[in-house]
């Protein structure tokens, strides 16, 4: 798989996401546009009244796919930079779980490439998400990554 | 605990195996080595756990599997050394 | 027109932006997303090399259509607060002309409404830019706001 | 400066005319009160600048008119104590 430019910033952390230093890294003399992405913690599931929540990554496999993801991202959009960080461990009603930052000459481009960074590091990236309600906890639901074509099946079975 | 070919001189493979989320509760570990026959799949990986813990079957259709990092399909060969996990769906972001 | 509810804020201002007290503004327990576009001066227009910025305003009129434009946005997506600064005098290379946070519970309408307000701006915020260059300066190309139409010139040609 | 009706004893009404960005260059001046006949419009409003200055009837084509901080038609009527700007195509953001 392709690696992002040396210029993109890929980060796991296990304290608060340091949103400025991501846009930061981001910006350049050469971008008209900047588009960020905060996901928070919100206070309330489907409902129920939410604690808190606690994130859990296949941390080196994650670092990975979100790697991937900005690389895949350059191919797509005319972009500059990419940063993109996600936080593990507990965090409570309102703090910062993801948060993507891109930059680029025009803002169309910056728009569409942060929402794709999102939209596919909700659907590939390995992390997963326990909420903690006042009476009890649940593994939210999630998205089965796609798996590459099963061909070594076909061919042993033919 | 593979159904492939016997090992009986064959060297066997170990591979080291993750779980993750409900998988890790359901599984009672997040991390084991197991050793297989060489030939073995992932998904013979996978049969090996539920004939010890039956209860895992029932995620089997609701789940992927990874090799070094990338996901796999269930009929990828192993081979010693492999980190193999088993990953229920993602809930990141 | 209709005015912006009371939580949502709207500056025009003459110093640097403060981003970070806009995304604070929005940021509540209920929100799941908060999307940020930093619109920032780029170094170069046309492959010519830029100096400079300086933004005017007619300052009455901009921010009674800025806040119009917040107004809108909470009518045509399901979100939460919006805050929207635009920066007028010089403004140097990399710095922040622009800014726009949007919170939602839900993303997509984040993303969506960001980028309505910023395109709604650019179309019809009556604020003009002149660039600097090595060799003189020029206002920039822009938009003619939509007017409404000519009911009355109709009425007396009839 | 009016073309409409003679405002022999009627009292001229009185408007505040901004000019923006290129226009204002082109105009000589940010701002102007003027005196303006009953009845006038905001087209005979720029007509009369027009003839003051020939060289603004070139942006003619390229500007848009607002009555009190809002986008207005040319065949706009006028009323004293009107705010009216002209305004080049806009460049924020």
């Amino acid at each position: 798989m392709a690696t992002p430019p040396s210029s993109d910033l890929i980060l796991l952390v296990h304290q608060g996401i340091d949103a400025d230093a991501l846009v930061h890294h981001v910006r350049t003399g050469a971008d008209g546009a900047i588009v960020t992405f905060d996901g928070c913690v919100r206070n309330q599931s489907h409902g129920r009244r939410t604690l808190y929540l606690d994130y859990e990554a296949y941390e080196s496999m994650a670092l990975a796919k979100m790697g991937e993801i900005a690389a895949e991202v350059h191919t797509k959009f005319p972009i500059d930079r990419v940063a993109i960080a996600h936080r593990l461990g507990r965090l409570e009603i309102g703090e910062t779980s993801v948060f993507i930052a891109v930059s680029a000459p025009h803002r169309a481009a910056a728009f569409e490439a942060c929402r794709y960074a999102i939209d596919t590091l909700k659907r590939s990236v390995p992390i997963w998400k326990k909420e903690y309600f006042e009476d009890g906890a649940v593994w939210a639901d999630g998205e089965l990554p796609p798996v590459p074509q099963d061909t070594q099946a076909r061919k042993s079975a033919s | 605990m593979s159904s492939v070919a016997p090992s009986s001189v064959k060297p066997s493979i170990r591979v080291k195996v993750l779980f993750f989320g409900r998988l890790k509760e359901a599984a009672g570990a997040a991390e084991e080595f197991v050793e297989l026959a060489p030939g073995s799949r992932i998904e013979d990986l996978f049969a090996g756990f539920t004939a010890r813990r039956p209860e895992l079957a029932r995620y089997r259709s609701s789940l992927v599997a990874s090799r070094n990092q990338e996901f796999a399909a269930w009929s990828t060969p192993l081979d010693s050394g492999d980190e193999i996990a088993f990953l229920p769906p993602v809930s990141g972001g």
